[in-house]
Parts: C-alpha cells; sequence; structure tokens
C-alpha cells in the first residue's frame, strides 16, 4: 500500500508547530514516513508530552518514605506495611463523555483499571468524580443518565466496587462536562510491575482485544482519502468490552505470580506507539515490531492506523526469552489472544516493519527527549478582581432558615446523590466497610487489620476565584474527609481540568492551581504519586472552572477505629470543632440562594487544620467518637442535616442548644469556613474526648445530644427528618428525568 | 462441610463466597473451574454472581452451556445442595434448572442496595437458621432480578412452598412499593421441587460479617451447615 | 451465506424496555405510538453449509432465544 | 399500522454481545459461523398517521438508535 506524501497541510493537521516539525527532521535526518509522522506527532501532542504542563508539574512534591513509586509510571504505589501497598491513578475522559456520555465513560473507567493492573496491582476500588452542566441545560439528563449508566456498566461487569465519587452541577460545564475515573489497587511489594523492554532479544507479546479502527484522532482523519475504505464516515467512538478486560486482568493477574515476566504496559492513548516507546524508553532499548502479526478486526488496516488505533483491551509485554509459553498457556486458559508481535533490541532504535516494507525507524530516546516543552504566557485575567469583590451587606436575610435549609438541602449540588452510586456495585469484594454517602468510604484489606480510605474532591468555585487557594483547599478537604473516618492520609492523584493553555488566562489558573495543590501536598505530608491533565475543556471560547480534582488515599491502621458520618447512638453528645466564622464568599449558599459566584474562598490556617485532622484520628484510635463529620459545602446547617439523615432514610435527631456567634445568622448556617467538623461521643467516652480536644488545642462546642426525629436550633430552626429526607433525596432523580 | 464455588469466564463474587466459606464459616472450599467435567466431593456447590460472559446475548445463557453444568446438574439429581446467588440464579434458569426467567430490572436501572427480604419458608436446608415469616436484610446488586415465570409455574412455586425470599417492606408486608426491580410476587428467591436448590438475587456473601454493615447472610450458610451436619 | 434472526419477547410476557421506549416516544410528541415490543435481531455470516436454515434454527432454539420468554423467526439467504 | 425497526452496529464499531456469541456458537459446534453482529429490533404498534415512514425514521434517530454508533432501517406496513 502506498502511502501518501508529506504535504504541509498533513503536517498542520498533525498539529506539529514549524518548530516541531524542523525538530522531527533533525532527530530522523530525513523526512518521516506518514506513519512515523503520525507516531512521532501523537507522541508530542498535548495529551502524551505534557508539554504545556510539564515545566509546572515538576513542583509537586513527590517523594516520601511511604512512596514506592512516583508519576512516571501507569500508576504511583505507596506502601501499606505488612509487604503490601496500594496503587492508584485518576485519568479523565471529559471529552469522550461529552460524545458518547456511555461508552466514553466506560471506556474511562475500562482505561484506568488498566492503568492499575499493568503494575501488578489487583483494583479493588473505583472512584469518579464528575461535573455536569446545569440541570435545566437540555443535554444534562442525557449526560447524566449516560455517564453514570457507562460508569456502572464497566464497573460494575468487571467486578471493581465503585464506592464514592462526587457529582455536582453548574452552567461552566454545559458544553464541556467532567468525567474523572480514579482506581485503586493492592499490590505485594515483590509483585510490583512496570513498563519495561528490558533485555534485548526478549519476545514482545500483544495481549487482549483485536485491533480495529477506533478512536484514529481528529488529525489523523487526514488518512481516510488515502485509504480503499468506501464507507462515508469512519466511526472513531471506542465501544467498551469489560468482559474482555475482565479476561485480560484474571491473565494478567496469573502471570504475575509467574516468573516469566519482564515488563508490560497497557495501550492506552495512541495505544501500540504510547505502549511500545515508553516500554523502551525507559528501558533504554530498541524494539522492532512486525505489524503483520497484530491480531486485527477490520481489513485493509494500514501500518499507521495499527499504530494509533486506540481499541480498548489491550496490554503489550515483555517476557522472557524462553519463558513465552507460560504466557501463552496462562492466555490460552482464558480464552484470550497472545502474539508474537517483536521484540527488544539493543540498538535505541523503534522499528516498524509492515508487509515486507520497513514502515518505520526512529530513535527511541530522541522522541522523548525532544519532546517538546512549553513555559506558556501566563496572566491574571482582568476579571479576577471584580468576581472577588462582594458586598455582603446587600445579600439579603431569608426570612425563614427552615426554609432556607430545606432548599438548600434540595439543591443540586448539595442534595442525596444515591440515585447515581445506587447503579454501581459499590459492595463487591465484600470489603466496602465505610459505603457511599459518608465523608471518606473505606474498604478493608482482607488478610490484615487494616483499611484503605479514600475520597475525591475539589471546590471549582473556589478554584474559579482564587485558583490556588482553590486547589490547596482541595488537599486540605481531602486529607480531613481521610481523617474523619480515621483515615491517616498518604498521599494523591490527581485530574487537573482546565481550558485552552495557549490562553495565558488559562496558564495562569493552571499554574496557580499547580502551586496552591503543590503547597498543600507539601503540608499535609501527601505526595503526588500519579495524575492527569486535561486541557481545551472550553466551549465557544469560554472555558470550565478550573477544576483541579484531587483523589486521595489514607490508611487506617485497624479497622476497628473506623468511623462513620452519621449519628448512631441515642443519647450521644454532639460537639461543633473548630470556629464558625460565617464566611460566605463562593459558598453553595451564595451561589443557589444568591445566584452569585463572588469574593474569596475561605481561609486556611494550616497548622489549625492539621491539629483537628490530627485530633480526629486520635480520637478514632482511641475509640472516643460514634461519628465525625467535616464541615464543607453548605456549612454548619448542611454538615448537621447530613449527620441526621442517612442515604436510606431519616435517622437520628438533635435539638441544638447553642448559640449564633455571628453577624448575621445565615451567614452562621450556611457560610464555609475550614478546620471544623461535626462529632459524636458516647456519654462514657465525652469526658476523655474534652481531655483530648484541650490537649491539642482544640476549640469545642457542645451542641447537644443525639435523639428524636427533628432537627432544631432554636429559634431559627426546627424541621421534622422526614421532611428534610424528602427535600434532601428527591432532587438528582428528578435531573435525571426519573 | 465441603464447598465447591464454580468460577465461570466473569464471575466476580467467586473469591467473595470462598472468603466467606472459609475465613467465616471455617469451610473446606475451593474454587473450580468451568471447564471442569467432573466435581470432587462436595455437600455445597455455589454458581457465584458476576457477570458470566459479559451477560452479554442473556444473562446466563452462554454459562449455561459450561463442561461442569452437567456434573453440578447431576450432583443436583443426586440430592446435593447448590445456591445460585445472582448470576447464579440466571444461569440456574437458563439450565433448567429453576423454573421462569430474571428479566431485566422495572427501571432499567442497575441496583445495588440493601434490601428487606421475608423469609417464607424456615423448613429447607438454607433457611433453618431463621424463622418462617421473619424479616431480614440483605443487599442487591443487579440489573436483570425482576423474577418471571408463566402463571402456572408461579401456583405450583406458590402451592409447593418454594417461594423461599420475597422482597417485602420494613415491617414485613409485601407490597410493590418494596418491590425493587418488579418481581412477580416480589419473589427474591426460589428452590426446586425437592429443596436442594436454590436461586437467589439477595448477596448473603455481603452480609456475613459485622465490620460490612450485617449479619443476616450468615444465616444462611449457617443453615446449610447445619443442614448438611445433621445428615453425616 | 447469511442468516438474520429475530428474537421477540412472547406476548404475555412483561417488556419493561419496549414500555420505557413507549413513554420516552410518547413525551416526544408521538402519539400515534401505542405499543413497543423490544427485541434482538442478529446478523450471522455462515460458511455455506446444507440445511443451513435448520441449523441456524437449532442454534436460536439453543443458544440466540429462550423459549419460556422469547419466540424466534429465521431467515437465510445466500 | 405497525413499523418495524432494526438497529445495528455500524460497521468498524466493536461488537462485543455478538462476538461472545459467535464463540458460544462455535463452541457449539456451529463452525460455520463466521461473524455475528447483534442489533435491536422494535416492533411498534401505530395508530394511522400520514407520513409515519417519516415520523418512524425521525423516532429512530432521535431515541431508538445513537447514531454515533448506530444504523437504522425502519419499516413500515399498513
Ligand atoms: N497532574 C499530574 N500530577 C501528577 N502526575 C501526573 C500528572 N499528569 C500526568 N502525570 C503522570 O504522567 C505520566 C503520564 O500520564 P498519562 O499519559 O496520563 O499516562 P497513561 O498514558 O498511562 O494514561 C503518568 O505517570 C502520570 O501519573
Ligand atoms: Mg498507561
Amino acid at each position: 500500500m502506498e502511502e501518501p506524501k508529506i504535504t504541509p497541510e498533513l503536517i498542520r493537521e498533525h498539529g506539529l508547530s514549524n518548530e516541531e516539525w524542523q525538530r522531527m527532521l533533525d532527530i530522523l535526518g530525513r523526512e518521516p514516513t506518514f506513519t512515523e509522522l503520525g507516531v512521532i506527532s501523537s507522541m508530542w501532542s498535548e495529551h502524551c508530552s505534557y508539554k504545556s504542563s510539564r515545566i509546572h508539574l515538576k513542583k509537586f512534591p513527590t517523594e516520601g518514605p511511604q512512596v514506592l513509586q512516583g508519576p512516571g509510571e501507569n500508576a504511583g504505589i505507596v506502601d501499606i506495611g505488612d509487604n503490601l501497598a496500594i496503587c492508584f491513578k485518576m485519568e479523565s475522559h471529559n471529552h469522550p463523555s461529552y460524545i458518547e456520555p456511555y461508552q466514553g465513560a466506560a471506556t474511562g473507567v475500562g482505561g484506568i483499571l488498566r492503568d492499575v493492573f499493568t503494575m501488578g496491582a489487583r483494583p479493588i476500588a473505583n472512584l469518579n468524580s464528575l461535573r455536569f452542566g446545569e440541570p435545566d441545560h437540555p443535554k444534562t439528563p442525557y449526560l447524566l443518565q449516560g455517564v453514570v449508566a457507562g460508569i456502572a456498566g464497566y464497573g460494575n461487569c468487571i467486578g471493581v466496587p465503585t464506592v464514592g465519587g462526587e457529582t455536582t452541577f453548574d452552567p461552566s460545564y454545559n458544553g464541556n462536562i467532567l468525567v474523572n475515573a480514579f482506581t485503586l489497587g493492592l499490590v505485594r511489594h515483590d509483585r510490583i510491575f512496570r513498563g519495561f523492554a528490558s533485555g534485548p532479544g526478549n519476545p514482545v507479546i500483544y495481549v487482549g482485544a483485536k485491533t480495529g479502527r477506533d478512536g484514529i484522532h481528529g488529525a489523523t482523519m487526514a488518512s481516510e482519502e488515502f485509504s480503499d475504505e468506501t464507507e462515508a464516515k469512519r466511526p472513531t467512538v471506542q465501544v467498551g468490552d469489560p468482559f474482555m478486560e475482565k479476561l485480560l486482568l484474571e491473565a494478567c493477574m496469573e502471570l504475575f505470580e509467574k516468573d516469566c515476566l519482564v515488563g508490560i504496559q497497557d495501550m492506552g492513548a495512541v495505544g501500540l506507539t504510547s505502549s511500545a516507546l515508553e516500554m523502551a524508553e525507559r528501558a533504554g532499548t530498541g524494539m522492532v515490531l512486525d505489524l503483520d502479526k497484530i491480531p486485527v478486526r477490520e481489513e485493509n488496516m494500514t501500518a499507521y492506523e495499527l499504530m494509533l488505533s486506540e481499541s480498548q483491551e489491550r496490554m503489550l509485554l515483555v517476557a522472557k526469552r524462553g519463558q513465552e509459553k507460560q504466557v501463552y498457556d496462562i492466555f490460552r486458559k482464558w480464552d484470550l489472544e497472545a502474539h508474537e508481535v517483536g521484540r527488544v533490541t539493543d540498538d535505541g532504535r523503534f522499528v516498524l516493519l509492515y508487509k515486507g516494507e520497513k514502515v518505520g525507524d526512529m530513535p527511541v530516546n530522541a522522541i522523548s527527549d525532544q519532546a517538546p516543552m512549553y513555559d506558556r504566557p501566563q496572566s491574571r485575567p482582568g476579571w479576577q478582581d471584580e468576581v472577588q469583590q462582594l458586598d455582603e451587606e446587600s445579600l439579603p436575610e431569608p426570612a425563614d432558615l427552615g426554609k432556607t435549609l430545606l432548599d438548600m438541602l434540595a439543591s443540586p449540588n448539595l442534595s442525596l446523590d444515591k440515585w447515581v452510586w445506587r447503579q454501581y456495585d459499590h459492595m463487591v469484594h465484600t470489603n466496602t466497610a465505610r459505603r457511599p454517602g459518608g465523608d471518606a468510604a473505606v474498604v478493608r484489606v482482607k488478610g490484615t487489620r487494616k483499611g484503605i480510605g479514600l475520597t475525591v474532591d475539589c471546590n471549582p468555585r473556589y478554584c474559579y476565584l482564587d485558583p490556588r487557594a482553590g486547589a490547596y483547599l482541595a488537599v486540605a478537604e481531602a486529607a480531613r474527609n481521610l481523617s474523619c473516618s480515621g483515615a491517616l492520609p498518604l498521599a494523591i492523584t490527581d485530574c487537573l481540568n482546565f481550558g485552552n493553555p495557549e490562553k495565558p488566562e488559562i496558564m495562569w489558573q493552571f499554574a496557580q492551581a499547580v502551586e496552591g495543590m503543590a503547597e498543600a501536598c507539601q503540608d499535609f505530608g501527601t505526595p503526588v504519586i500519579s495524575g492527569n491533565v486535561s486541557f481545551y475543556n472550553e466551549t465557544d471560547g469560554k472555558a470550565i472552572y478550573p477544576t483541579p480534582a484531587v483523589a486521595m488515599a489514607g490508611l487506617v491502621e485497624d479497622m476497628g477505629h473506623v468511623v462513620g458520618s452519621h449519628f448512631e447512638h441515642d443519647g450521644d453528645h454532639v460537639l461543633l470543632l473548630g470556629s464558625t466564622k460565617g464566611h460566605i464568599g463562593g459558598s453553595e449558599y451564595l451561589s443557589f440562594v444568591h445566584g452569585k459566584v463572588a469574593g474569596l474562598p475561605p481561609k486556611i490556617d494550616t497548622d489549625c487544620e492539621k491539629r483537628l485532622q490530627r485530633f480526629l484520628r486520635q480520637a478514632a484510635k482511641d475509640r472516643l467518637l460514634s461519628s465525625a463529620h467535616d464541615i464543607s459545602d453548605g456549612g454548619l446547617a448542611i454538615a448537621l442535616a447530613e449527620c441526621c439523615l442517612k442515604p436510606e432514610g431519616p435517622g437520628l435527631g438533635l435539638v441544638v442548644k447553642h448559640e449564633v456567634r455571628a453577624r448575621r445568622s445565615d451567614f452562621f448556617f450556611f457560610g464555609e469556613g475550614t478546620s471544623r467538623a461535626i462529632v459524636s461521643s458516647s456519654p462514657e467516652s465525652i469526658d476523655a474526648l474534652m481531655t483530648l480536644a484541650g490537649r491539642l488545642g482544640i476549640e469545642t462546642a457542645h451542641m447537644g445530644r443525639v435523639g428524636g426525629d427533628r432537627l432544631a436550633f432554636e429559634p431559627h430552626f426546627n424541621l421534622a427528618l422526614s421532611d428534610m429526607y424528602q427535600a434532601w433525596s428527591s432532587t438528582v432523580p428528578k435531573i435525571a428525568g426519573d | 462441610m465441603r464447598c465447591g464455588i464454580v468460577t465461570f469466564p466473569g464471575s466476580n463474587c467467586d473469591h467473595d463466597c470462598l472468603h466467606v466459606a472459609q475465613s467465616v464459616m471455617g469451610w473446606d472450599a475451593r474454587l473450580i473451574w468451568h471447564k471442569e467435567k467432573k466435581l470432587p466431593p462436595l455437600d455445597l456447590v455455589i454458581l457465584p454472581g458476576g457477570f458470566s460472559y459479559g451477560d452479554y446475548l442473556r444473562c446466563g445463557a452462554i454459562a449455561r452451556f459450561a463442561s461442569i453444568l452437567p456434573a453440578v446438574q447431576k450432583f443436583a439429581a443426586k440430592g446435593g445442595l447448590v445456591l445460585g446467588i445472582c448470576n447464579g440464579f440466571q444461569i440456574l434458569t437458563e439450565a433448567g434448572m429453576l423454573p421462569g426467567k430474571l428479566m431485566r430490572n422495572r427501571s432499567l436501572r442497575f441496583i445495588c442496595e440493601y434490601v428487606n427480604l421475608k423469609v417464607e419458608h424456615a423448613d429447607s436446608p438454607f433457611t433453618s437458621r431463621f424463622q418462617g415469616g421473619e424479616t431480614i436484610q440483605i443487599p442487591i446488586a443487579h440489573m436483570e432480578g425482576n423474577y418471571f415465570a408463566d402463571t402456572d409455574t408461579l401456583k405450583r412455586l406458590e402451592d409447593e412452598g418454594r417461594v423461599l425470599f420475597r422482597y417485602c417492606a420494613p415491617d414485613g408486608e409485601i407490597n410493590a412499593a418494596a418491590n425493587p426491580n418488579g418481581s412477580q410476587r416480589n419473589i427474591a428467591g426460589i428452590s426446586n421441587e425437592s429443596k436442594n436448590v436454590l436461586g437467589m438475587m439477595p448477596h448473603p456473601e455481603r452480609c456475613s460479617e459485622s465490620i460490612l454493615g450485617g449479619e443476616h447472610g450468615r444465616r444462611l450458610f449457617e443453615s446449610i451447615q447445619s443442614w448438611v451436619e445433621e445428615r453425616v | 451465506m447469511k442468516a438474520r434472526v429475530f428474537v421477540t419477547l412472547k406476548t404475555g410476557v412483561l417488556d419493561p424496555q419496549g414500555q420505557a421506549v413507549m413513554h420516552a416516544a410518547a413525551s416526544l410528541g408521538y402519539e400515534e405510538v401505542k405499543g413497543v415490543r423490544q427485541g434482538k435481531y442478529f446478523e450471522i455470516e455462515l460458511d455455506s453449509v446444507e440445511n443451513a436454515e435448520e441449523r441456524m434454527k437449532k442454534l436460536s432454539d439453543q443458544l440466540l432465544a429462550n423459549p419460556i420468554i422469547e419466540d424466534f423467526r429465521v431467515e437465510v439467504e445466500d
């Protein structure tokens, strides 16, 4: 098959700048072949090369005694003792999910699962962070239904519990929803695998699904006019096959127990190209691929298509020469394909053979060493000062705070999202000790006393008003959520969702957020071990709110210490921890009730926050707590309501005996300060708890005793829990159109 | 107590059942690969939950042709205990070991949550540690749990006391509001004529330890154990 | 050769998917829609064999349809 | 009136269900089966309307098929 001529249009369609093109010529010492053009330009795309973000990501703290693998691999790894480690990463699938919500979200889950199990880890928990447009937007119900069904369809089928996440709605996502999927796996220290193509002569083996023309992207559509294909439109939407991935997962798990594997990597973005090149690059080797050996699903595929296809459920592995049979035996047992498609070489070249021709011969190292990296211009948006202004006095004070509380409970972002997670199998594996609906999910680690706490957080409004502070607060809140459940924060992964980085304002937001996140990770001792950047979340020139989602994992030393967030026992004492200042800037209340996104996010006193978190963990360990819930979106009143209401129905009430200490009662109830929590404690434990609070310098206020079927804070409100539950639980199903 | 748990391609709850059998119940338990043709000596065979063959075509439709199934059928015919949970129940119906069919949930959505179940009969090998008429809580997690059978079959199931579990309200009332998936007569679990084969949509293995927030499921495994022990 | 197999639910068997489609159609303004039954449709590529139709009927009976709830129809063409 | 709508995956789009059916057929001894694509099939009861076919096409495009990955075909009969 004749490959097309390299023309200036073709170069442009591959997204290369003049300088990048020149660099490509220098590396090769000649013009690239069509296939080489596809391979190198996709490795240099924003998605693969992180060319706009790399320079900033270097600011993240990535090390610590607990870190076994930081960024740079398919997923990061953290030690949890007992020769065990957890492996996790989060990744975005925003654009595909907007185009085809079910398949986009499903393949997002499939992709992140592979990133984790390719490291040798068995996935034990999934999370996801979802941002949709405003509830009334005509596409929102369709997108919400499709995305949730897609996540459920994939995760449930492969049998990994989806134990938590967040679902929010805001007009800023009308044209660009966010679907960020997280997977955490468990691995023994001596069973960690990495993407290394070491040992010249070793066979390169392709396993899993056949290759089709799935997901061959925009620029590459140029190839259409050169192919023999007659059909009008070539499908680019990838369809997930969770059953195939389940088989792949089990086969790989069996393989990891054998001593025949050198390296392994999933085929994610840009499929075979990136997995092969990255494996050779890490090992400092070369590779020859015989593309005729690739199992295909469609006819007449070109070398270009084989290299760039993003067909799902495929992995590339390098085995020890002589031990291949073990690989083939295991894959045959699982009725899967496995084919030797190439071998490792020592000359540092990436050589592609197809139909008797050499269609590519590129230097491995140069492609990554010479990958473009930009320090793109930044500038603080002109409107930033303006949105930070807030005239609090001009806000009308609601006449009936009880009604306001009910309204807030029914608001899209505060209401119960059980409609979402009821569709996720969150109990398979029989490890989920804290199910969705609380601050953090907790899964136990069978065979030990330990458990893993998990949470994903970000307040995009805060990040819009002040990206640096917002990103900092996301990390702080994640750590607080884990501490409430009794888990010690260990490390984070992140998904940095932003607009177009070529715009200085967006780049400024990005750089600010990275700095804030880096600082917080330093302060809270939670290094960044993996992550993902998603740029170009813009429609008609309007970008989403900067949304640096943070997923954090923590360690529970003893599952007996785990604390839930709802009131548990009649008669327990309820304490408010931390001070309530009535900060209203950037709050859900300001946005939902007053229709304003303005002001500054709340300030944080890091020392005070860390003390609170230490207190929560110590109290959990000493078994002094019946429940603990952090105060975040919606403020004190919403947090109290969430302590009383359980996902399955009204729980235990509380009659608060406490005074409002703020200029305005609405600010007191709905303001969003940091470093606060509500805890409950039995009459037997309360003294010890107070002593501990005194010792750690935690401000406490006694709010009353758990009991009854109302939440009352006289004279401001007095509501029946059943009415509150009704308000809280009806909204999301309505948005979805059920 | 010897228990075998069949692993089909796509089984997800095989290890969960193994965990309960071994670590909670202390049984001699093992996994059995679907390509086997013979069963070792056993007292109980579990067909676990999951998505055998991706649940493609129809749930259980492809798994019913597994090499191991004739052996399971023979085991059941000789009176051996067979427990099909969720996908296992679906496989049992597709294989004709239990009547009826599990259709798509009425809501067309996957549902994962704790439900209330009424134990209709405590005289089966699977329910002796419950009280007849008792209300218990066990989670469900399925997309196809909507039990369907023709009227004659339903009548026979009822007359023969083979409906062992029904979805109910917290107070035990059987009504439409308590029916999560549209099952006829709120049916959640049925047995074969000789009561040694049980298919149920709820997952007892998910609530057999206090740390998971529920322990009613363990009583089902305890019932099985005492039934088997009484017979040796 | 090519076979087409249509699998439909038996009358009397509840069809939640068809019902959902009907309601959605009504709410989109297709008031003429009085009933919807959703079934499956298989396109099968065949090597030329004798009694292809008979074999495809057997396959449908064994695998593609569940006789408790479904009927099927087979078309074979060269 | 009655409409029949056939929804099939576009060529090139992966069909995991069809593949599973094909493997199952092969293991049951139907070696002549070389490929299976699984689609949906709707039987729709209609009140008599003008331009029924056109309306059913629109309905299929809007609701019954996902035009990003699926094609459809409509047959209307009186
Ligand atoms: N925001 C980030 N923070 C930390 N690490 C990141 C971030 N973005 C990307 N990385 C790391 O860069 C590497 C490449 O990421 P990616 O291209 O998403 O991997 P993959 O191709 O496996 O999906 C990974 O090791 C990833 O963890
Ligand atoms: Mg990867």
